[in-house]
This record gives C-alpha cells, structure tokens and sequence, in this order.
C-alpha cells in the first residue's frame, strides 16, 4: 500500500514477531502503547519458567526454590537498576506496584519526614495526575502549598522565569517527557536551578524510559519512577530509583513484612535499603518480567529505540499536518524534531471520542480522552484530545492507516 | 464486531449537529446539577425550572462526545414539561434500553415497547459498544440528581 | 513408603497434575503454602492469554482491546467479590498490590478520614506485621494508641476481658487465622462485641481465604484484606473488600490516574468506588489471574478445601507430635481440631534455620523464622520457629517426607 | 546443590555447641552493639573492651542458628587482642572468604591463604548457601559498628 519506513535502526517486522498480540490480531495497528505497550513473548516466557520452575516467597526461605526465586528477583533488581544507570543498582531500585504508587510513595514519605506546613512544592501544568494528586493530599493534610511551572503554545514549559519560581521550594517535581504533549522537557536544566535553590529534585520518567536511554547518575534527579507495562514488562510493578544518601534518610511508606529489621509492641526499626521500601510480598514474577524487558531493550538497543521513535513521531506529525492541514489541531512542539513517544490531536469538528470510535472500525486502536491530565486539558481549552502513541513495533503502514482512517472519520461527521 | 450504523443512528447525528435545549437558565430559581465523565473528561450542567408539579424548561451545557451530546438533547426534549414521577420513569425505561439496573449495573435484557419510547429509542445501539454507555448515561444520571433533590425538597414540603 | 493420606474431599494427585511446579522439581515436598502457594497452570493461561490476546490499558479505551482487557478486569474482579460473598461485588473488591497494601489503605484512609491522636486502636499479638506496623506509623505521626489483645498458652486470643479492652476503640483489627500458631480466631464474636463498642472492625484474611469459606456479609467485618499469592493467584495482587458505605466515607489513599473524577490546579474530586482507591495502571493481569485462581478454588470446591486442610492440619500435628514428643515444642492450639493452614515448632537444641536447612537436603521445604510476626514471637519466647504448611496439594506423604527430614536433623545435630 | 557437610563443618559444629567468648561486659567501659537478622529474627550483642591499643576483651550473647553463632564464637576469637588496624584487616578477609566486597555484595573470588585464616576458614563452605551468608556475616557486622565507633574516638582525641 505506501512505502516502508526507511528504518535503518529497527526490524519493525522482526520486533512484531516478538511480540504474540500481533500474530493474534490481525491487521491490529496498535498505537496506544503511552498507555500501555504489549509485551514480547521473552517476557511472558521469564515469567512463566519462574511460576513453573522457581517460584517461593522471596528473602525468608533457606530452602533452594526460595533461593531461586530471591535470586531471580534480585538479578532482576540489579539489571533494571544498572539499565538505568544506578551508582547501586540493588540499593537504590525500589520496586512498586506502579509509577503512581512510586509517586505516592516520594510525596508521602517526604510528607513525613521533610515536608511542613507553608512548604513549596513546585510542579509542572503538563504532569500526569499520579504527579499531582499525592501533592494535593500533602496540600489537604500537611498544608504545603503547590504551584505549577506554565505551559507555552507549543507545549514547552516556560522557564525563563525559573529562579523565582523555584525560589524556597522544598521539592520540584516534573515529568521527563509529557504523556500529551510528546515533550521532551529541559529536565537536567531545571534539576540544576531547582538543586542551586535548594529542592529535591523528583522525575516521572515513565514516558521518557520507554523511548530514550536514561542516566539516573547525570540528569540530576533525587528520585525517579517509572512504569513496568509501558516498556514492554507486565503490569502489577513500577520502579522507584533514589539517590541512596536521599532514600536513607526517607522515613518509610508502607508498613509491614521485609520493611522493618525489628517490630516490638510500642514501635519498629525500618530495614535497610531497598527493603525498606517495600512491605509485604513483592511483586516478585513481575520483577523478574521487568527484568526481562530490560533485557529485550537492550538486545535491541536503545540507540535504535531512540532513533525509531524520533523517526516515528516526525513522520506521524508530518503525515497527519499533511493530509488535513487546518482541519486538524495537533497539540504539542510544532517542531516534529522536539517530539517523543506519541501525537495528540483534535479533528475538527469531533470529538475524540467519535474519533477513536471511527479508528478503531478500522482497527487503528488510539486513546481518546483527558489522559489524566486534566489540568493540561483545561490549560489547552479542551475536555479531551485523541492520542496516538508510538513504540518500536509500529510503521509507517501505521501511520498511513491512522491517516486513511482519519479521512474516513471526517467524512463520516462532516 | 458491531457497525458504526448501529451507534451513530441519524438521529443521534441530527441531536449532535443540531442540539435541542442548549443554553443555560438562571439559579436560582433553576436547580442546576453539575457531571463529570472521569474516564474521558466530559462534563456536563443540567438546568431545570420546575413549577411544583412539572418541569417547565429544561437546559444543558457542555462538551462531550455525539454519544453524550445527543443524548443530553434527547434527555431534554423527552423529560421537559412531565412530572418528576414521570421523568423517573423515562429515566428507568432509558436505563433498560441500554440493559442497566436501576444501579446503572449491567442486567438482563427487559421487554420494552420502543414505539413508546419516540427518539429516545436511537440509542438502544449504545448498549452494544460498553466504553460508550457512561457516555449516553452522563446526562441522564446528571438529571437524576436534580430530581432526586426536587423529590427531597417535596417531602420536606409534606413534613 | 507410606500409607496415603484417606481423604475422600480431595485427589490430590490430581490436583497435583494442576501444577507445573511439582512435575518440574520431581520428589518436592513444598510445605510454605503459608508463605506463598504455587499456581495452577489454568491461572498461569489466563494471564498469558490475556498478554497474547487481548492487552490494552483498562477502563479508558475506546478501541476492541481495551474493552476486552476492561471486561476481563472487571469479570474478575465480580467473581472474586461474589467468592467471597461481597453484596456489591463490583463496588467494594478493591485490588491492590498485596494484603500488606490493603492494610496500609485502612490505615491510612481511617487515619486521615476517622482517628485522632489520642484514639485508640486495638490489634492482637498474634498479628503479622503487616497488620501492626501500619498502626504503628499511625501512632507516630498522629498519636493513636496501639493496643494487644493478648494471646495464651494454646496461642488463642484471651478475650474474657473483651469488652473492657475494646471499650473506646474506634478501630478493632485482627487476623482471622494466625499464620505462626494456625489458630483460627473467634472472629465474629469478636467483632460483635467491637461493633457494639462502636469500633470499625477490620479482618486480615490473608491466611483465611485460601482455606476457608469466607462470607464478609454475615463475619461482621466492616473491612477485610487478602492476597493473591496465597491463594493460587499471581504475585502483585491484593485485594480490599469493605462495606460499600463505610468505603464510600473514607477518603482515598494513593492519588493519581483512576481514583479521580476530576483534578483542578487547586484540588482534585475522587471518583466513586471501586475507582477511588485503585490509583494508576491496576495489576490488570494479575487480577485476571486471581479470578482464575478463584474459579479454579470453586471447581475443587471449598468444602473440600476446608476438610482437606483440617484433616491435613490434624494428621501433621499427630504424627510430629506422635515421632518426637517433648524433644518438639509445637506452637498453637494442642487440640488439633483446631488448628488450619500450618504447623510451628522447635525441635529441641535445634536452630529452626539448621531444620530448615537439613529439610531443604531432603526435598522438604519449610519456613524459619519469625514469619514477620515478632511481637508473637517475643511473646513465645523465640526468636524464631519453623514452620511447616499446608495446602490441597500436600499429603499424608509430605507429612511423613516432614518427619523423616526431622529425625535426620536431630540425628545430624544431637 | 551442596552438601550439608560443606556448610557445617566440624569446626562449626565445635563451636556452635561450645561457644566462646560469649556473655556480657559491663558498659561502660565496655563498647556495646546489637545487631538483628531482620530476615530470620536472629539477635546478637557484642561487648568490646579497648585500652585504646588493643581488644583486650570481648563478648557476645544473642540468639540464633549455628552458623550464626559459631560465626560470633569464632569471630571474638579471631579479634581479642588485637588492635582495630588488626581488626579490620581480620574482617576483610572473612568477608573475602565469603566472596563479599568490602560493601558486603556479592563480589569475585579473590585468592586468601587459608592456613593464616586459622579457624576461620571453616566458614567457607557458607559462601555456596546464600540464604545463610547473612547468618554468618551478623557477627561481623555489627562488631564492625564498634569498630567504626572507636575509630572516630581516636580520630576525635588526634583533633
Ligand atoms: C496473616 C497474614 N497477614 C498478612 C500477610 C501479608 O501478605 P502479603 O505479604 O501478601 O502482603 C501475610 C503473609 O505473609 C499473613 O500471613
Ligand atoms: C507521564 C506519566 N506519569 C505517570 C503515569 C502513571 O503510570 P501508572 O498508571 O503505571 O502508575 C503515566 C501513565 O499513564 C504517565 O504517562
């Protein structure tokens, strides 16, 4: 039908046939993965020889299956934390049951232990709601006060203004890429200013580590989280990366099992690192799929990662301006160059609701909706947007079937 | 796999290109109830003058999908000028046309006599397509709201 | 070697064949189902059937996929609140990440929503720490009293006093079966007499579910946690289950994607139930794995499963007791009638970690340790016990495999 | 998988049933630290005596497995009398002995000559048992606290 994207970095065809949804479903153009990626069979794999073979619970057992299981959890903990480049990796990655829970974790355990009444905790207008709704509670039940870095109208935060904005905050907290916008933010920059101000610094990596290589070490983040199932691992667990100095210092969050070296009946001593972040039974086969996903980026290489979704989301911006020009509102850098991950957009004159609703007739499956970012919504003067969202498996064929079924969606409304 | 025809009937097209009872009125003396879809960022107003025994005009403001938007008009136009002992049945027979309890959890499927039902019946091909009946219900459990209050404010009046 | 276990309830070989994990590690005699238990392969096809088929974010699709995944999601979240009796199944199953988590949500919630400093909770001693710590915290931040009810020499909890202890509580919380003593608690009497003193009466049935019918309506609780991976589920899934009127009073615990209904600059709105309290991408899979954990619990059947643990409770209790007599301390209630799920002892001069060891030798595998449960521990004068338990997969043959591996430690040790 | 005889030595055996050193100092002038397994619930304090030369005395008492114990009876017989210079280097090679690195991860073997290991070196076969490796190095670890403590000491008194 339309010519292939001229990819010199990924074997679009042979990546597909990794991953089993595809052969399953047909003609499938699946470009939703900003919510949530599917996963390559070698993750399913790693965690079914793990159910089948070495399952235990993980950490108190003498016994060998229990050894197995602890080793495979812990080699996990080490690969993930050395993918993203952790000084000590199985010190400083801390699992979660997702990036919203990691988040939560941040704000309430620096709620505890460093936060008070009157604090500033600066974040941003774009940030997804799991980096905004834990500061509001802080809000509600400590007092802090949060405020917002602006969003200009090409969807960059503005910064010109930094200093005073985070002037006395205790915490800045931003995204790394915008789950909306496809931005890719100047984090390293602002870490720099808000650390000069004196703030722990939070990142919500959890559209950036999918698409781009992360250096937890160089970009000048305190704490980090990301996501399990938008990089190809399983659902059920996120990632919190801290500086170990920083998380040594931070009370716990949760309470129970394995987080504590010591429980008596007026009080507890909290465990060591990592451990003391995580309380109850891990999320053990799905540390072990994460750690497998890991190990398929890099088989593949985040060079190439990188490079497919830059290419990817320039022809995606090209392709959709080209064919409707005016008619379409495509949100975020106008500059396609600036973009990472996925492409926001509004067809005028529908809704992209009736938008996804036309796409997915033609089996062209994106997200319509607020993308839990309200606020961005409202700044943007919209109650929601359609997305289409990129990952390594998809093309330019993609792309052309995102295109022909816009087309079909306008003729259908207008 | 269902048709787009069997969810974008002409008529729901027509109450989306063309809606009925758009606008606002004035609080008080309107009642004014506000709703939210959180799963897609939809919101809605439903604004009612009532006169003691029925609901003389009736409003709504918002933005939403054709799915939502239609239905609010068709909600309008199928409750404006009847009792609130009416609209209440209007609002059941609307949920059984989309195979929902009164919980507005699904259930089995209840006879309904369509003719009865008018335009209203466009939307019976919602029930096919689950991610698009919280968008046809906004603005009916939005409306209900307000007549639940009506209801309150009745039976206080009695006491 | 042995006679095998009469037991008309349960084909445990059969039962056996259900789970990969035997017929890969051939002779194991896996005795720490009160840890973790294994899993049948039907829920090991569930979650791979739902990767391979039908992965897509919950809840915010427009598209096929999602559809299917949200329907997936939320059937077994209805199956699993109809398992355990729920009125409103589909309102109050709320997951989470594991039974530790659910509690850390009730404390929390009832700590910001409910509890002021000076208000007094009462728990047990036979507690797991994830049913402890969480109170703890709250003491430390808030200033809530903890209070014990205490535990006697046949590990029963000593309630003659209870209404004197219970007097003031605004929260009472208790395990239902403990998992160091396997005594199953006077839950609902308890319960009865805590409402009537106004407290919220909050279960851990971590240990419960898996061997016993529950029924959350007629127990007396207003609130009750439990975890998958005890009960054939996958690991990273817990769940909540609350009476829909309490859980509607209580405020939301993590903030993020899902528990809202709307999010402004200056504060968000929370969504209704289930939604309030499931922040972020759900454990999707795993909650399809629960549900088929669930079914496959239903098809046994779970009459069966309680008779076969009660027969298989008694039978270990006789023949340990019966080939070691005073050189092994038992710990929990002598009447064996009594007793579910596990088997707690020290055998004399021996460290439980060096039983273990010896065990593992043999194929045996059991737990040491204070199996999170140190104020029990304290309280047993121990610093640690080991543990053997149960669940329909174990025979009279991993009973006799138990004692076996028992005199040869004593033999290698004494 | 190993066999039982890799991990409980004679040697181990000998001195989990006999142990040495142990029982308390009084504190002051004895230096105290308490160290916990948080995994197994195992205790242990270690007493030191120190005349600002040497480890004149030292004691343990606490609870736990054989290896845990044999591991404190032969760690207080390889440190009495010596300086903390002596100490430290004792306890680098013990962590070496049980493939650590200094941080106490999991490192490569480096090579160590057992005879100077004296007794010690039945500790070993630990190393092949990970679940156990903690059990042995408690001893250490929390022996190393006062170590740490009365290294500040003596930097302070250079100040
Ligand atoms: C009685 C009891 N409560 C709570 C827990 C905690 O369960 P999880 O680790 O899955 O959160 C356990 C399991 O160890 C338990 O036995
Ligand atoms: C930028 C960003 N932050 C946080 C999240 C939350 O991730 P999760 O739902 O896995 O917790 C998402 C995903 O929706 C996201 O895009």
């Amino acid at each position: 039908m339309t010519e292939v994207l001229i990819d010199n970095h990924i074997d679009v065809a042979k990546v597909r046939s990794d991953f089993p949804i595809f052969a399953n479903n047909p003609g499938l153009h699946y470009l939703d993965s900003g919510a949530s990626s599917q996963r390559p069979s070698m993750v399913l794999e790693a965690m079914e020889n793990y159910y089948r073979f070495h399952h235990a619970n993980v950490h108190r057992g003498v016994y060998r299956l229990a050894e197995e299981a602890t080793e495979l959890y812990e080699s996990a903990r080490e690969r993930i934390g050395r993918f993203i480049g952790a000084t000590h990796p199985g010190r400083e990655t801390i699992f979660s049951k997702n990036s919203t829970e990691a988040l939560n974790l941040v704000a309430n355990s620096l709620g505890r232990g460093f936060l008070r009444q009157g604090d500033k905790v600066v974040i941003t207008k774009m940030e997804h709601h799991a980096n905004i709704v834990p500061w509001q509670m802080l809000a509600q039940y400590i007092g802090i006060q949060v405020e917002f870095i602006d969003v200009d109208d090409e969807g960059e935060l503005i910064i010109d203004d930094l200093e005073r904005i985070v002037d006395g905050a205790k915490v800045v907290s931003l995204t790394l890429t915008s789950n909306v916008l496809g931005t890719v933010t100047p984090f390293t920059g602002i870490a720099q200013v808000a650390k000069a101000a004196g703030a722990i610094v939070v990142g919500d990596a959890s559209q950036f580590v999918p698409h781009r290589q992360i250096d937890v070490k160089s970009i000048g983040a305190d704490l980090i989280a990301f996501t399990g199932h938008k990089m190809f691992g399983p659902t059920g667990i996120g990632v919190l990366w801290g500086r170990s100095e920083l998380l040594d210092q931070m009370p716990p969050f949760l309470g129970g099992g394995d987080m504590i070296s010591d429980v008596r009946l007026d009080g507890f001593v909290a465990n060591e690192l990592p451990y003391k972040f995580e309380a109850g039974t891990p999320p053990i086969a799905e540390a072990i799929g994460l750690g497998a996903a890991v190990d398929y980026m890099n088989s593949i290489g985040m060079d190439a990662i990188e490079s497919h979704d830059r290419e990817i989301s320039r022809l995606a911006y090209e392709k959709v301006k080209g064919a409707f020009g005016d008619e379409i509102k495509i949100f975020g850098p106008s500059d396609p160059s600036k973009r990472s991950g996925c492409l926001s957009f509004e067809l005028e004159g529908v809704h992209p609701h009736d938008v996804a609703q036309v796409l997915d007739q033609n089996l062209v499956n994106v997200r319509a909706g607020h993308h839990c970012a309200k606020p961005l919504m409202r700044h943007l003067g919209v109650a929601a947007t359609a997305r289409a969202s990129f990952h390594i498996y998809n093309d330019e064929a993609d792309v052309d079937a995102l295109v022909d079924a816009l087309k079909e969606t306008r003729n259908f409304f207008i | 796999m269902q048709g787009l025809e069997d969810l974008y009937r002409e008529i729901i097209l027509d109450h989306y290109k063309n809606p009925r009872n758009s606008g606002t009125l004035e609080v008080p003396p309107a009642h004014q109830a506000d709703g939210y879809n959180p799963l897609c960022g939809d919101e809605i107003s439903i604004y009612v003058n009532y006169d003691g025994e029925r609901i003389t005009d009736i409003k709504n403001s918002g933005q939403g999908c054709s799915i939502s938007r239609s239905s609010a008009s068709l909600m309008t136009n199928a409750v404006k000028g009847k009792t609130i002992a009416e609209a209440r049945e209007t609002i059941k027979t609307f949920k059984r046309l989309l195979l929902l309890d009164e919980e507005g959890e699904k259930s089995e499927p209840v006879e309904i006599d369509l003719r009865k039902l008018g335009e209203l019946a466009a939307l019976q091909g919602v029930s096919k397509f689950p991610a698009r009946i919280k968008c046809a219900t906004l603005a009916w459990n939005t409306f209900t709201q307000i007549v639940d209050e009506l209801d309150l404010q009745i039976d206080g009046a009695n006491d």
